[in-house]
């Protein structure tokens, strides 16, 4: 199907514009690198949706059921016969799905940026990187061997490191990239292990053949890796689990997740893009990559299931108690990918019962669309007010009206009010949920209700709560494109947004994306609904009555809740416990002891030979005496020595 | 046990006393009197043993010779009568030790090789011989050697000269100032 | 003609040699040093005679071997005795633990 | 093509510099001459290829066989295989980097680039060279340049340095003379060929490969022998430890390939020792790393993990593994080199290679603080960087070992790059990112020179990151030749 | 006879002629140093250049002188040193009043080795020896003033007077239990009873104390250090070298019936001495007590290669003697001329030695890489070849010590090197203005070390010459 061959440009743009303005531009590119990136990006996005029109309208589907295509495949590294490394370019139903994501979130970010970073020194290298990272991660979508999608998975990866570490001087900044990176890293040893197992067993680490030859019980391969066994789990497992790993470290859920509310660091841009709609969701993606060979594991599956059902709760617990509202929302996109997780982890392949999967490739691209426009919302916030404490904040309604339409629009949509996007895809799940497990039904709807809770404690604390500060705050700073809300630019990426975070939800995703490609009829049922809209409807009355006006309920609450309270703004301590790990054990008593010995035992042995020889060298110089009688009498010895040495000795 | 086997015997006492004497007694001048008599002794010995010729040179050179030499270069380096410094006990123990292993382990050897004396031929060691048999280059010719032993003599006598020589002053000066 | 057998001559001279040894390990005085090798050097020439008389009569190869080794002796001794006139011109002694400044 | 032209280029190019007089004179021949060496090597590259292309099936192309000592039937035998050839190509890379950063030498300049080059002249000799006599004489020939170099324009203790760096790589020489002998009172040759050929009996190969594998271990910084490494490196000036990074340890690499593909039988039942080694090297190299405080100690330390890729990739004895440690060998060249250039020039300008004293260079600075970070990337095995190519392939290969031990190693091994992104980040983070101190915000950036040299080691590194298939292309086939005599000695187990 | 007689000892006669020549030069009208050692220096060309041609082998005097292509060649070699030897103390003869004397000496001396070397007879070979001996031991107290020199002559003296003892001990038992004195007769009536091994052990401990083989070679150091650079640059090269041709020689054709009695003799000497020579080596100062070790550690070496006993034995022992020749030479060299204008002997005077005279120092540092036995230097070559003859006993052992010994070898003389080129000084030696002709002779001996190893033809040809057992 080489027809679809130009979708190599879709990634391949962005990554010359990454190597121009890598190159040139700090030189020749310093003001106008904006423009050419975006220029560039939107020529992509173009070409994904022409890309996107083809596949689910033209000549995509074959009998009612949407091919796997491979436009491309080129073998890139050989490591023995059959198995390699292989560049290459699928196109079924969730990388197209994902190349619209991930071109438009970004296009959108590219244009905010034009105003948002206007006048930064590094303005070129800034907009190289974003490039650098849209490559990847488109890449990374369009993967077709698992080493590539492992590839990218880490030049993903050190572009986030790149983007949040963007004000390298600022110490915060570099901590949380480097903490970011770390623990990722970390995570892809595990998914590289995987691999390793995979493609062992295997014999091919082509993703296509994997899937094949994992998904017939006969297969040799099959019985192989699920014959062989190591700690009681089989090998399978195992490698499913650790390849987990990876997109648990990627997509923050919970143990790995400790990265990602540092990663708030970087410029709000970027956080939009990487740390809300793209990046994050790899893992979900990752995993409903691989979900037919998921979907023959059970063991597997339950952890997915309730690693991404136990984030969504624990980050949801968080996010209520944070007060930077970038963190708030770092801890939202955590448990809405933890939703997406658990969603995965309780369909089946296929069918019917492939509800879940559907429900959570739904809500990813829900979520993207609104969760980028929040981030973008708040990055114009806090562009506006210098600040992301919640404390100085307040009554900003009036000063930005466009963008508090907007963010308004973004917290209905998340909290699952109809008719915004968020309902939809969420409806979906909860369904799944309820028809599979019902305790990870009860956890996702209390999660749910959280989420409007909290989503709302954003939303009064940043519009309402204070009376409209006077224009002191914006006087307070000196730009000269000062007034309210900032460009053009930065409007029109929220007005956009917005509208897709009404709109979205009326795509009948059910149609183009499921587990086996084939058509699934879903229906919204009106009963099974209410519930979950009461709960997020009182969760928001709750926090209005709260928040809106400034007052001590919410102290009171606080006081309520107590311990509980503290530990949850203290999230639950997981960071210092690595940094226990890290700083106490590890340096102390692994690192400092190993370069210890080295330098006084390996290196001390070596010296400890050259001294010897230099003492024995000093103890026997006696020898030379300088009296020519000892010398004659020593020489009578050697004569004697000798001569019964060899005469009654050695006979 | 006849005659010439005493005076064998006689012959060795006194080479092996006078030479023990010589190199114990700690008047040096003593010393070099004691080593006449035992090189006395040996050239009596080679008389004991029929060669004469050797005995003659033995008196020659050593007697007529080396003691002259070692007695003039005592006068030179000492004066007489004076007690020599006593080696060190230790010292003498430990090289007396060395010499008595020596001779046990030598004397052991040649018993154990017991060189039995059968041959009986006559033993013609007349001046004639012995000079024809220097001077000729046929088989049990020894002229080479007796060259190569007087360009050893010249080589010896002109190195004797040079050092014993005394140096004049102005080497010392010179010398002196190289060694800074 | 004789009874002393060939080994009691070797004997002697082994005696002689070591004699000269123990004198020259003992002696501090380079001149009687020097007159000890001399014993040793003797007690070489007795067996070279002592060999060639009762064992290879034949030929006089032990005898002229004595011979020259006398000869050497003395051009040894005489440059011996230059040496350490020189010695005793530059150290004011002829006591060998006074001429040990070279060491180790 | 005569391969004779590797030695005499830089031969006659240190002749030249020698009879030149002033410093500008000597810097044009030395960088004509290694630009010379450059092209020679990549024009083989080319006949290489085309002879390949043309089907030419043999083990080494461009052989050729002097007699040399006939006596002692010494041959003065050359030729190359893919292996060898990347090896050259790496040398003259860094060769050319090398002459480039050290443009600046003013002290005994002459002097300093006669030995740098002599020590290229010693690589070549050693990476052509199929007599084994041949190959030992040019081994020892790069030793001294190092003790030289190192004594004369280092930094630090540098005598001590020195001295111990002299002594432990003669001691290496030593043992591998050892099995050298060995090998010639059983065989009655030193050309490779033949005894590859020939075979010799497991007690003999028992016996005398540990002497040439220990020997050239002791090059390769083979755990626990790799002392030599850190206090060399850090002593050395800049060109100096990029050529021992670069070149010298790759000797003993490539040593170590050579002497397992000779006697399989021994290399094979000693491979678990080989292996456990090389793992502890690996892990306990990147710990040690961890910790240090000085940039030239964590890039040298690093390279006792990195070689430790190498030295397992051999000990794994299959063709991926071999391939990955071939491919390791080039890429931690390139790499190492390139980190050295950077830190020489953060240090000629700042005068402290202290991580601590050091901070937020990339405002002033920005090209070497951009080669830096790519440096450190390619170490930490990012994709697209030659680091990843490399040691992925050595993974696989040795995931491809089945028993649980070696199942074992791979892991740990593979969890270094953990702990290698720790320290990696961390000297970035504290040198190049931050705050920057007052008297180092208006330091000058990179020079042409130093931006050429650095900008040569990139391209080398992308080329390999980028296209991997490639060098593949260049190796596979010599590694299949490798693998004919080691899957024999496998199977006969 | 009397035809050949002096093609066959052309050699010595020519000796014997300059030695005439020398006598005439004192006797007759006063010339000006430098011209006698022009003129000398140009004689000894002359004497070197005749032995180049008119290879011819036979013996004559019955056996007692015995000549062929090898051992002319080695004479060569020693006429070699000879020649460079006098180059290089040039410095030292220019104004020294008795230097015909010296020269007479040194060439005495020169001419018992060569009797040695061609001797066929106990007799002659002990003349021989005893000729060089007293001869050398007369030259080291040529610095009539110095208190270093006379006690060194003493010391030379009276040492070699009592190890000659030994020896004629020795000789005399092989006498008496042999009945004769010429060599090929010898070989008959050599077993293996305690008397011969006594007399045999006796004999090698009189060649051990010429090469200065441990615990044989107390003499070396204080010798070395006390006389007359000249005379040391003698003793350590011409001198051990031809007492070492005579002993292979000897070993190999005289006493072959008890090979596995004296190849176990030299394995056990030959790690005496490279241990000891090394161990004392590494604490030196004085640059000629040093290279006295130095040269012991050496001996270790050789010894091993003869040990070899096979053809490649013998040809790596002349093979490794010509490239020593020319390192040690060289040493020699910039050490005479270093004593005899700045009057410094030490390694530490040394220090900064590169910053006033490169030349100097760059001589120095290639013969010392090559004594170490450092590529491409000739000295690798000649160490390897010397341990690939003793390899080819099997016994590895001795071959992993030696090679280990190497190693500690390697750091005392980097340890010079590292004084002359590393270590400041702020008192360096100053700029040496250096004779001439001394300095064509470094010229000379480096380049001999650069090309004697490369080239192969030269190691070839001696093998081509060389016999084994």
């Amino acid at each position: 199907m080489s027809n679809y061959l130009y979708i190599l440009w879709i990634p391949l743009l962005p990554l010359a514009t990454f190597v121009v303005l890598g190159l040139f531009g700090r030189k020749y590119f310093a003001k106008t690198a904006g423009i050419i990136s975006t220029a560039s990006l939107l020529t992509s996005t173009i070409l994904s949706f022409v890309a996107a029109k083809q596949y689910f309208f033209l000549d995509g589907k074959v009998n009612g059921v949407y091919q796997k295509i491979i436009a491309l495949k080129y073998t890139w590294l050989q490591f023995s016969p059959n198995v390699s490394i292989d560049m290459g370019v699928i196109v079924d139903p969730i990388s197209v799905m994902m190349l619209i994501v991930v071109t438009s979130v970004s296009l959108m970010v590219h244009v905010f940026s034009l105003g948002y970073m206007k006048g930064e020194e590094r303005f070129a290298t800034y907009y190289a990187f974003l490039s650098l990272f849209t490559f990847s991660m488109l890449g990374l979508i369009l993967s077709v061997n698992i080493f590539q999608v492992y590839m990218f998975w880490e030049l993903v990866g050190v572009s986030s490191f790149l983007l949040i570490g963007y004000y390298f001087n600022k110490p915060s900044a570099v901590a949380a990239s480097k903490k970011a990176f770390i623990v990722t890293r970390f995570a892809d040893l595990g998914f590289l292990i995987g691999i390793m197992i995979m493609g062992f067993y295997g014999g091919t680490l082509d993703i296509g053949l994997l899937i094949e030859k994992f998904t017939s019980a006969q297969s040799p391969e099959f019985l192989s890796i699920t014959s062989a066994s190591f700690l009681g789990a089989s090998m399978l497992t195992w490698g499913l689990t650790l390849i987990f790993m990876g997109g648990a470290g990627k997509s923050a859920m919970f143990p790995l997740h400790i990265w990602l509310p540092d990663a708030m660091e970087g410029p709000t841009p970027v956080s939009a893009l990487i740390h809300a709609a793209t990046m994050v969701v790899a893992g979900v993606y990752l995993v409903a990559r691989l979900f037919p060979i998921f979907s023959m594991d059970e063991a597997a599956l339950t952890i997915v299931t309730y690693v991404g059902a136990f984030s969504a709760l624990l980050a949801a617990i968080i996010a209520c108690t944070q007060t930077d509202i970038k963190r708030v929302l770092a801890y939202s996109t955590m448990s809405q990918i933890g939703y997406m997780m658990f969603a995965l982890g309780i369909s089946k392949n296929g069918g019917e019962n492939g509800l879940g999967y559907m429900a959570s490739m739904f809500h990813l691209f829900t979520h993207a669309f609104f969760k980028s426009l929040l981030f973008l919302g708040a990055g114009s916030v806090i562009h506006m007010v210098h600040s992301n404490e919640m404390k100085d904040m307040g009554g900003l309604r009036k000063l930005m009206p466009i963008t508090h339409a907007a963010f308004l629009i973004a917290c209905l949509a998340i909290a699952g009010i109809p008719p915004f996007a968020g309902f939809f895809s969420k409806e979906e799940i909860l369904t799944a949920a309820f028809h599979e497990n019902k305790l990870i039904y009860g956890v996702a709807l209390f999660t749910a209700a959280l989420t409007s809770f909290y989503m709302f404690r954003l939303y009064f604390n940043i519009f309402w709560s204070k009376e409209a500060p006077a224009k002191a705050h914006s006087a307070g700073h000196d730009d000269a494109h000062d007034h309210g809300e900032g460009t053009w630019t930065m409007k029109l990426p929220l007005i956009i947004l917005a509208a897709c975070a009404v709109g979205v939800g009326f795509i009948p995703f059910s149609q183009f994306i499921t587990s086996d490609g084939a058509a699934l009829e879903t229906h919204i049922d009106m009963v099974f609904s209410i519930a979950p809209v009461a709960l997020s409807i009182i969760a928001i009355l709750l926090s209005a009555s709260f928040y809106k006006k400034e007052n001590t309920k919410s102290d009171k609450a606080v006081a309520v809740f107590g311990g509980f309270y503290r530990a949850a703004n203290k999230k639950f301590y997981v960071d210092e416990l690595y940094l226990f790990i890290t700083k106490k054990i590890v340096f102390p008593l692994i690192g400092q002891p190993i370069a210890w010995a080295d330098r006084n035992i390996v290196d001390g042995f070596i010296l400890l030979l050259a001294s010897t020889t230099a003492k024995i060298s000093s103890a026997i110089k006696g020898l030379q005496s300088g009296k020519v009688q000892n010398y004659a009498l020593y020489f009578f010895g050697g004569v004697l020595a000798l001569s019964v040495l060899f005469i009654y000795i050695w006979k | 046990m006849n005659t010439s086997a005493i005076i064998f015997y006689a012959i060795a006492t006194l080479i092996l006393g006078a030479a023990l004497l010589a190199v114990t007694t700690l008047k040096i001048f003593r010393s070099a009197i004691w080593l006449l008599f035992s090189l006395v002794g040996i050239a009596a010995l080679y008389f004991w043993m029929q060669v004469e010729f050797i005995a003659a040179i033995q008196i020659v050179v050593y007697v007529g010779g080396i003691v002259v030499l070692i007695i003039f270069s005592i006068f030179l380096t000492q004066q007489s009568g004076k007690e020599m410094a006593k080696p060190a006990t230790s010292k003498i123990i430990f090289s007396a030790l060395a010499a008595l292993l020596g001779i046990a382990f030598t004397f052991n050897l040649i018993n154990h090789y017991g060189f039995n004396t059968l041959s009986s031929q006559p033993f013609n060691t007349s001046v004639s011989e012995i000079g024809t048999q220097m001077l000729s280059t046929t088989s049990h010719g020894f002229i080479l050697p007796f060259e190569v032993v007087s360009m050893l003599l010249l080589a010896a006598m002109v190195g004797c000269i040079v050092i014993a020589m005394k140096p004049t002053s102005a080497d010392i000066v010179h010398l002196n100032k190289k060694e800074d | 003609m004789n009874e002393v057998p060939l080994t009691h001559i070797l004997f002697l001279s082994t005696a002689l040699f070591f004699i000269g040894m123990y004198g020259l390990f003992t002696r501090r005085n380079l001149i009687t040093m020097l007159m000890s090798i001399e014993l040793m050097l003797n007690s070489v020439n007795i067996n070279f005679v002592a060999f060639n008389k009762y064992l290879f009569p034949d030929k006089l190869d032990g005898l002229f071997f004595s011979l020259f080794i006398i000869t050497i002796a003395a051009a040894e001794a005489a440059v011996a005795i230059a040496i350490i006139i020189n010695l005793y011109r530059s150290h004011q002694s002829i006591d060998v633990d006074d001429a040990t400044e070279m060491k180790f | 093509m005569n391969l004779s032209l590797l030695i005499l280029l830089p031969l006659l190019t240190a002749l030249l510099i020698l009879l030149s007089k002033q410093l500008a004179q000597i810097r044009i021949i030395g960088l004509a001459g290694a630009l010379a060496q450059l092209g020679t090597a990549s024009w083989l590259l080319k006949l290489y290829m085309d002879q390949r292309a043309a089907g030419n099936t043999a083990t080494h192309l461009f052989e050729s066989n002097a007699v040399w000592f006939k006596a002692l039937n010494i041959n003065y035998h050359i030729g190359i295989d893919g292996i060898a050839l990347a090896m050259i190509l790496l040398t003259s890379l860094i060769v050319v980097a090398g002459i480039l950063v050290s443009w600046t030498m003013e002290k005994l300049s002459k002097e300093y680039f006669f030995l740098l080059v002599l020590l290229s002249m010693g690589a070549y000799g050693f990476f052509i060279s199929l007599d084994l006599f041949t190959l030992f004489f040019f081994l020892e020939v790069a030793v001294i340049p190092k003790f030289l170099l190192i004594g004369i324009w280092g930094s630090g203790k540098k005598e001590n340095s020195a001295m111990k760096l002299a002594l432990m790589l003669m001691a290496g020489s030593a043992l591998v003379f050892v099995g050298l002998m060995g090998i010639y009172y059983n065989t009655h040759t030193f050309d490779m060929v033949e005894i590859g050929k020939m075979g010799m009996s497991l007690g003999v190969q028992k016996f005398f490969f540990p002497f040439l594998f220990l020997g050239f271990g002791i090059f390769a910084a083979l755990f626990p022998f790799h002392t030599w490494v850190p206090d060399g490196h850090a002593s050395a000036p800049t060109a100096a430890s990029m050529f021992l990074a670069g070149i010298s340890m790759k000797l003993g690499g490539y040593g170590c390939l050579r002497m397992a593909a000779l006697m399989p039988d021994a290399a094979h039942s000693y491979s678990w020792i080989i292996i456990l080694l090389a793992t502890i090297a690996i892990i306990y190299g990147a710990f040690a790393t961890m910790m240090q405080t000085d940039l030239k100690y964590i890039n040298a330390y690093s390279s006792i993990s990195h070689c430790g890729f190498v030295i397992l990739g051999i000990g794994m004895l299959n063709k991926t593994s071999i391939n990955g440690a071939v491919i390791q060998m080039v890429s931690h060249g390139l790499m190492t080199a390139l980190f050295f250039a950077a830190i020489g020039m953060i240090y000629s300008r700042t005068h402290t290679r202290m991580v601590v004293q050091l901070g937020g260079l990339l405002k002033a600075m920005p090209f070497i603080s951009t080669v830096f970070v790519i440096a450190g990337l390619c170490s930490l095995g990012l994709p697209g960087f030659s680091g990843f190519v490399a040691e992925m392939t050595v993974f696989m290969g040795s995931w491809q070992n089945p028993d649980g031990v070696y199942r074992a190693a791979t892991v740990i091994s593979a969890a270094s790059i953990v702990v290698t992104a720790v320290y990696i980040l961390r000297a970035t983070g504290r040198t190049i990112m931050g705050p920057i101190s007052d008297e180092h915000a208006l330091l000058s950036d990179a020079s042409w020179n130093e931006k050429l040299a650095a900008g040569l080691l990139i391209i080398g590194i992308l080329i390999i990151g980028l296209a991997p298939f490639l060098i593949n292309q260049l190796i596979m086939p010599s590694t299949d030749f490798l693998m004919i005599n080691i899957n024999k000695a496998i199977t006969l187990k | 006879m009397s035809s050949n007689i002096f093609i066959l000892l052309r050699q010595e006669l020519l000796l014997s002629l300059l030695i005439f020549i020398l006598l005439f030069i004192k006797i007759g009208k006063e010339r000006s140093n430098e011209s006698i050692l022009n003129l000398i220096n140009g004689l000894l060309v002359v004497n070197l250049a005749a032995g180049l041609f008119g290879m011819s082998e036979g013996g004559i005097f019955n056996g007692m002188f015995t000549t062929n292509a090898f051992i002319v060649l080695e004479k060569n070699i020693l006429n070699l040193a000879l020649l460079i030897i006098s180059m290089q103390s040039y410095a030292w003869l220019k104004n020294h009043k008795q230097l015909a004397e010296f020269y007479l000496l040194i060439f005495t001396s020169l001419l018992g080795m060569f009797f040695m070397i061609s001797s066929g007879n106990l007799l002659m070979f002990y003349l021989g020896l005893e000729m060089s001996t007293i001869s050398l031991a007369a030259a080291a107290n040529f610095d009539l003033a110095k208190r270093k020199s006379s006690e060194a002559a003493m010391k030379l003296i009276l040492s070699s007077a009592f190890s000659s003892g030994i020896l004629l001990m020795g000789i005399s038992f092989l006498y008496g239990t042999t009945g004769t004195l010429s060599f090929d007769v010898l070989t008959a009536h050599i077993t293996n009873n305690p008397m011969q091994i006594f007399a045999f052990i006796l004999l090698v401990s009189g060649f051990a104390f010429k090469i200065s083989a441990v615990p044989f070679h107390l003499w070396t150091a204080d010798v070395y250090e006390g006389s007359p650079v000249a005379v040391t640059a003698f003793l350590s090269v011409v001198s051990k070298a031809a007492v070492l041709f005579t002993f292979t020689s000897i070993l190999y054709k005289v006493f072959t019936p008890i090979a596995t009695v004296w190849y176990s003799v030299l394995v056990v000497l030959s790690i005496a001495t490279i241990l000891i020579g090394n161990l004392f080596a590494i604490r030196q100062d004085n640059f000629k007590r040093f290279l006295a070790f130095s040269s012991i550690a050496q001996v270790g070496f050789i010894l091993i290669g003869i040990s070899g006993s096979s053809q490649a034995g013998s040809a790596s022992l002349v093979y490794f003697v010509l490239i020593y020749v020319f390192s040690n030479l060289a040493a020699f060299g910039v050490v005479s001329v270093v004593s005899a204008l700045a009057g410094k002997e030490n390694i530490s005077d040394f220090k900064g030695f590169y910053k006033t005279n490169p030349f100097l120092a760059w001589v120095l540092t290639i013969a010392l890489f090559s004594l170490a036995g450092v590529p491409p230097t000739a000295g690798f070559f000649g160490k390897l070849f010397l341990m690939m003859a003793g390899a080819a006993k099997n016994n590895y052992g001795l071959i992993i010590f030696a090679s280990l010994n190497m190693v500690v070898s390697f750091y005392y003389y980097l340890k010079v090197v590292k004084a002359i080129f590393m270590d400041e000084n702020e008192t360096p030696i100053q700029k040496l203005s250096i004779p001439k002709i001394t300095q064509l002779a470094m010229y000379i001996c480096i380049a001999g070390i650069i090309i004697t190893g490369l080239a192969s033809l030269v190691y070839d040809y001696i093998y081509s010459l060389s016999i084994g057992i």
